[in-house]
């Protein structure tokens, strides 16, 4: 592959990519309206388009035309910089996400459904998701308002806080499969074992450090039961509280973002990825892969609508007790049962051969 | 394709420098913190690069025990530093000369 | 030589004694106290008999090494024991005489508050001597040496409240550092000349050497040291008066330790040393010289004193010094014998004088006694037996040892033999005018007054001393014993037994005694024994008539005497002399040289200045510490930049 | 060419962003003055290969030891910074210093260096590599900074929590507001 066409072809994919995701974020709007409504026994949006299925399109337009106030003891540059910071690192991390395996362009060669593998891609997942804590952390300053503050304040200190469990939740995958490369992960998880059971890493070991990310993944982008930082009965809207219109669509797009980025992680490291059943002709064949990627994904999503209405909030120590002192041991435990069987099964071929 | 090492490690020193300048001339203790996260970066980068040049993961390795002890640091430095505050109610080195809490 | 392995037991037994009631005698009863204190000591003796038994003038010396002590390159010392005939001897005086005195000392200090610290003291007494007198080398026999200089000085000032005690406690710890100041420096020299301090080693090294008839070689500077170390523990010459004041202690420690047993150490550590001895003239001659000096000199003083320890005290003086001159004339075996029969006899000299003193209630002046045969006829008794035997009346233990003596110093010289029965005639005086003083005519004490007592320990006051009274029989009985031991205690020495006894272990030294029979006939000898005899005599005739027939007498003598008789009674001034020559000299040094000069004027001058000059310059350099953190950068940064110069420069250069 | 323009871009970044980080008055703009730095540079370990080392750059620094710096900024309001003068010291002998030693530096590293010219990725740092060194040759080390670790831990919290939240017993809840003690124990 030439380099022109490898920049051409990267182009494509980083234009599809992206918009598949702000796609996906917009429908997760959609969803999650439809969901709790349905869970509250509503109807949800219905009345833009079939179903209310043209819905983000409208609030989008809407979210444009609004007023853009900007109060006036705000700290203008970082208050402005904000949203887009939020933003622009929720979306950019899905750049190391592969969606699905090696696909035939046409005349021009194989590529593979990803915008670009890194043997760190992992760790770049987890870099960019860290940075994402300065977008919150400095709307909740720079608003100059004791709501904001507390609200980006307990947004930080969530987010860091949460941070160490999961990236140690992630480390027994990493031992499973002995790489950081976000391909050879999935590739890891392939076949089955007893003949029907996949070989995926939820089932081969790491259930625990499953719910860990889980969870910690829940706190991470603020969602119930861990929404402490924007919880409306306390601190108004939290950090956001001061920002409208675009600024704060902004925000709403980091967080959905946000949320289809772990879901996406989630499926790869712990669901196989875009491993599922494949059959039908050769272009079904090649389409089957993202498909299930998707189906994990959306799962994922509904997953996190689900026990937003379902569940109530935490209190914040309770919150930052349950972090340190019961999900950080978890994973530590976690690590070193992994290791040692790991270890074990290097030293003694027949060990624990059934897992 | 090949750049002279010495390329880095003027910007390690230059990093080093504004780090040091920043310790001189910076009246807020954070920033002044902050000044010293900015000299141990310096030398990371010269670490990163002195392991470039004699083929020997060692440089790097010291960078991750940098990193802890920049870790270590800034957990208790930046606790020093609130306690400070709860008691001058400054974060002006030039009034925190009194040698106690 | 042949390994024992229960030879490390009898220092051990002891030293057990002395841990159990020092560390639990303060709440355990008296009963108990003495139980511990009397078995521990008692087995030890007990077990020297049962070694004693299978030990003949023809074993070969036993040894035991307990463990390693000091490895250093070629130079090794081991706590190791070593038993010949003449430890033998001294083994056997030591715990028997120390077992008696044991006893004794149960009835003598029941009644004294620091009861568990003494018999505590005692054992360890014990334990240090019976290291002393076991040891296999010289550093061994040293820790024993310097062993009972401490328990002695724990023992003089065991009535430590009393001032006198505290300072008669402190006199005999520094005297006997300077004797021990010449014992270490030959250690030193033995160590550098022989890479070893063990005694067999260093005999066997010593045996060929040639005698250093002409001038003085290192084997006399080795012998005049060691002497040295002997006269501080032995009181000779001129390290002797710390003896006197010892008197200060309980009386059963003037028995045990200033006339039995510690005292001896001197000797026997010449008397071990003898083959060094032999082969340096010039030392043996000092030694000589030195004992028969302090003989005549300490009986002198003996006849003016009026404290009845006192004149013990100077009595033991002289006989040490008549050991020494035994040592001296090369007549080891003669000494040692006298050390034993010594041992008997003014071990009992000192029990009977502690239990008059006991019963007329603490008082220790002889004018103020008289009369006493009457109240105690056992301590009368016995006393009477061990006067016999002093003053070298025959068949008595002393009489056979002095005799000796006499006889082989006569060999030597007839100055020494001269001097000697001088001082034997000198001798039964002063013992026969204790005798007369304390027992004959009419008791001269009032009524008991606990204010003129010189030995105020703590049994006058429940006690009504209206009356003498004799002892109990917890104090008669070692005195019994030792009696007969003074009555027939010489006879070992009938037909020259016990030098042959000794023989092995002075079988060099047995040159110099043949010599000294072929001068002399067999008539001859008698001749002496007869005028010894006589001038005994006469010493009792003469103390029979100035304190018993004309008891007026003796103090127009005195008066006539005048100067002669005050120089006499006050010692002939020999403390005060020390303390012009020594004691003065060095407190004034001390005090305007030591203090003022170099205390004062260097080191805390230095000290104090360099103080001073610090502080004015941290008074300048404090105002670098500002407590500015920018301030600190600076100067860190500044210093950096001197480092970063430095570091170019060498590169560059 | 790639290398050199890749090591301008970044360096350009670094040096921009040290420089703000002295200029900018206000200690929050200094503080993502020099999370910039950081980013650019795990850019520049990229180019010469220490691609782990670039991702802990900024997962922990910038990630992590930053945040404690935004959170410690925002949570004691610090304002501008006052323009005190405290110290001659600093002014007279450390910036003289400081400007001799940074040209005596640049003077040996541009004249009298020995170093080579290295390639892009001329040391790839893979995390396996590291892995082995670190956990093989350093172990020791790498205990001793956990046993670091852990103390700063305890030191931070100790040091934080306010004296009668220590003096409490640990089952009661502390009268502090909840964000405080939250951000109080995240600090480790």
């Amino acid at each position: 592959m030439s380099i022109t066409a490898f920049i051409i072809i990267s182009l494509i994919k980083s234009v599809a990519v992206v918009f598949v995701l702000l796609t996906a974020v917009a429908y997760s709007v959609w969803l999650e309206r439809k969901v709790s409504a349905h869970i509250q026994n509503r109807w949800g949006p219905t009345r833009v388009g079939p179903f209310g299925l043209l819905q983000p399109l409208a609030d989008g337009v809407k979210f444009i035309f609004k007023e853009d106030l900007t109060q006036p003891y705000v700290y203008k540059p970082l208050y402005i910089a904000a949203p887009i910071i939020a933003v622009v690192f929720a979306i950019s991390s899905i750049a190391v996400i592969p969606f699905g395996t090696w696909v035939t362009v046409g005349p021009w060669g194989t590529t593979f459904m990803q915008i670009t593998d890194l043997n760190i891609g992992l760790l770049v997942v987890l870099g960019i998701t860290s940075m994402g804590v300065y977008g919150v952390a400095l709307a909740g300053w720079a608003s100059n308002s004791k709501y904001s503050l507390l609200g980006g304040l307990r947004a930080s200190a969530q987010m860091i806080s949460y941070e160490v469990s999961l990236g140690l939740s992630l480390v027994g995958v990493l031992i499973m499969s002995g790489s950081l490369s976000l391909r050879e992960i999935v590739d890891a998880q392939g076949g089955r074992f007893w003949g029907f059971i996949p070989r995926w890493n939820i089932f081969h070991g790491q259930t625990i450090a499953f719910f860990i990310y889980l969870i910690s993944a829940y706190a991470e982008t603020n969602r119930t039961p861990f929404d402490l930082p924007e919880a409306e009965s306390e601190l108004v809207a939290g950090y956001h509280t001061e920002y409208s219109a675009m600024k704060f669509a902004m925000f709403f797009m980091a967080e959905y973002a946000n949320m289809v980025t772990v879901a996406c992680l989630a499926t790869l490291l712990f669901l196989g990825g875009w491993h599922g059943p494949i059959f039908g002709p050769p272009i079904l064949q090649a389409l089957m892969p993202v498909f299930w990627f998707c189906l994990k994904v959306f799962f994922f999503m509904f997953l996190y609508v689900w026990v937003r209405w379902t569940l109530p909030r935490f209190r914040y120590d309770q919150l930052m007790a349950f972090g340190w002192k019961v999900l950080l041991p978890l994973a530590v435990a976690n690590i070193v049962v992994t290791a040692l069987i790991v270890a074990l099964r290097a030293q003694y071929p027949g060990f624990l051969s059934f897992l | 394709m090949n750049i002279p090492l010495s390329y880095y490690l003027l910007l390690s020193g230059f990093l080093f420098v504004c780090g040091v300048a920043g310790f001189l001339i910076k009246r807020n203790i954070i920033t002044i913190f902050m000044s010293i996260e900015l000299m141990l970066n310096g030398v990371n980068l010269s670490f990163v690069a002195f392991a470039a040049q004699w083929h020997s993961l060692s440089g790097q390795i010291f960078v991750f025990f940098v990193m802890v002890v920049a870790a270590a640091e800034a957990a208790v430095g930046l606790a020093i530093i609130i306690a400070v505050y709860r008691t001058r109610e400054t974060l002006n080195v030039d009034q925190v000369n009194l040698l106690k809490l | 030589m042949t390994p024992n392995p229960y030879l490390w037991l009898l220092p051990i037994l002891p030293l057990a004694g002395a841990a159990i009631n020092g560390f639990f005698g303060r709440k355990s009863s008296r009963k108990a106290i003495t139980a511990v204190a009397l078995t521990f000591c008692g087995a030890a003796f007990l077990l020297a008999l049962w070694i004693a038994v299978g030990f003949s003038s023809a074993s070969a010396p036993y040894y035991f090494d307990l463990a390693h002590w000091i490895r250093s390159g070629d130079f090794r010392v081991d706590f190791s024991f070593y038993l010949d005939q003449l430890s033998l001897v001294m083994l056997l005086v030591v715990t028997g005489v120390g077992f008696l005195i044991h006893i004794y000392s149960v009835g003598y200090m029941w009644d004294d508050d620091g009861f568990y610290r003494f018999m505590s003291y005692l054992n360890l007494f014990m334990f240090f001597m019976l290291t002393l007198v076991l040891a296999k080398n010289y550093l061994m026999m040293f820790i024993g040496w310097e062993g009972v200089g401490l328990a002695s000085y724990l023992l003089i000032g065991f009535w430590f409240t009393k001032d006198s005690a505290a300072a008669a406690g402190k006199k005999a710890f520094i005297v006997n550092r300077i004797g021990d100041f010449g014992f270490l420096i030959a250690l030193f020299l033995i160590i550098k000349h022989f890479g070893s301090l063990d005694f067999p080693t260093v005999f066997q090294a010593v045996a060929p050497l040639p005698s250093e008839t002409a001038g003085a070689g290192f084997l006399t500077a080795i012998g005049l040291l060691l002497m040295v170390g002997a006269a501080g523990k032995s009181a000779q010459i001129p390290l002797y008066v710390w003896l006197p004041d010892a008197m200060e202690g309980p009386t059963p420690v003037s028995a045990l330790i200033h006339a039995a047993t510690m005292v001896t150490a001197g000797v026997y550590m010449v008397a071990r040393s003898h083959i060094i001895f032999e082969r340096a003239p010039s030392a043996m001659t000092v030694v000589a010289i030195i004992g028969t000096l302090t003989a005549l000199f300490a009986a002198t003083i003996g006849i003016a004193q009026t404290d009845i320890k006192k004149v013990l005290a100077y009595s033991t003086v002289s006989q040490l010094g008549y050991m020494f001159m035994a040592c001296g004339v090369g007549a080891f075996s003669a000494g040692i014998f006298h050390l034993m029969t010594h041992a008997f006899f003014k071990g009992l000299l000192f029990l009977a004088a502690g239990s008059v003193i006991h019963g007329v209630g603490g008082e220790q002046d002889m004018r103020k006694m008289g009369g006493l045969r009457h109240f105690m006829p056992w301590t009368f008794a016995t006393m009477g037996i061990a006067t016999l035997a002093i003053a070298g009346i025959p068949p008595l233990a002393g009489f056979w040892s002095k005799d000796e003596i006499l006889w082989q110093a006569f060999g030597q010289s007839w100055v020494y033999w001269l001097i000697g029965v001088i001082t034997a005639f000198i001798t039964s005086f002063y013992m026969f005018r204790l005798m007369y003083m304390t027992f004959a005519g009419d008791y001269r004490g009032g009524a008991p007054d606990n204010s003129h007592g010189h030995d105020a320990h703590g049994h006058g006051d429940g006690h009504g001393h209206g009356e003498p009274h004799e002892s109990s029989w917890v104090m008669l009985g070692p005195l019994v014993v030792l009696a007969v031991l003074s009555l027939v205690g010489g006879l070992v020495g009938y037909g020259n037994h016990f030098e042959h006894f000794l023989d092995p272990v002075f079988q060099a030294g047995k040159a110099v005694q043949e010599t000294a029979g072929e001068t002399g006939s067999r008539s001859l000898e008698f001749v002496l024994m007869g005028i010894s005899i006589s001038v005994a005599g006469l010493g009792w005739f003469l103390a029979w008539l100035l304190y018993s027939n004309r008891p007026k007498l003796p103090a127009r003598i005195a008066e006539s005497l005048g100067g002669l008789y005050r120089a006499v009674a006050n010692k002939y001034y020999i403390d005060e002399l020390y303390a012009v020559l020594f004691v003065k000299p060095l407190i004034d040094g001390s005090t305007s040289i030591l203090w003022h000069g170099v205390d004062q004027g260097v080191i805390d001058a230095t000290v104090n200045n360099s103080a001073s000059a610090a502080r004015d310059i941290s008074d300048e350099v404090r105002h670098m510490q500002s407590g500015n953190l920018r301030s600190y950068a600076g100067w860190v940064a500044a210093g950096g930049a001197v480092v970063i110069a430095y570091m170019v420069w060498m590169g560059v250069r | 060419m790639l290398h050199l323009i890749l090591f301008l871009f970044f360096g350009a970044v670094c040096v921009a962003g040290a420089v703000n980080l002295l200029v900018q008055s206000h200690p929050i703009n200094s503080a993502l003055s020099l999370i910039a730095v950081m980013a650019a540079l795990a850019g520049e370990y990229l180019l010469l290969g220490a691609e782990f080392v670039a991702a802990v750059q900024v997962i922990v620094y910038a990630g992590a030891i930053m945040v404690l710096f935004v959170i410690t900024i925002m949570l004691l309001n610090a304002g501008k910074e006052e323009r005190t003068k405290g110290s001659r010291v600093a002014i007279l002998l450390g910036v003289p210093g400081l400007l001799i030693g940074a040209v005596l530096v640049a003077w040996t590293l541009l004249f009298r260096s020995n170093t080579t010219m290295v390639a892009i990725g001329a040391e790839p740092g893979s995390p396996k590599a590291i892995a082995r060194l670190l956990f093989h040759d350093f172990l020791l080390p790498f205990e001793v900074t956990s046993v670091l670790i852990l103390i700063a831990i305890m030191g931070a919290v100790v040091l934080a929590s306010r004296p009668e939240a220590v003096a409490k017993t640990a089952g009661e809840r502390s009268e502090t507001t909840p964000e405080l003690v939250g951000a109080g124990r995240n600090r480790g």
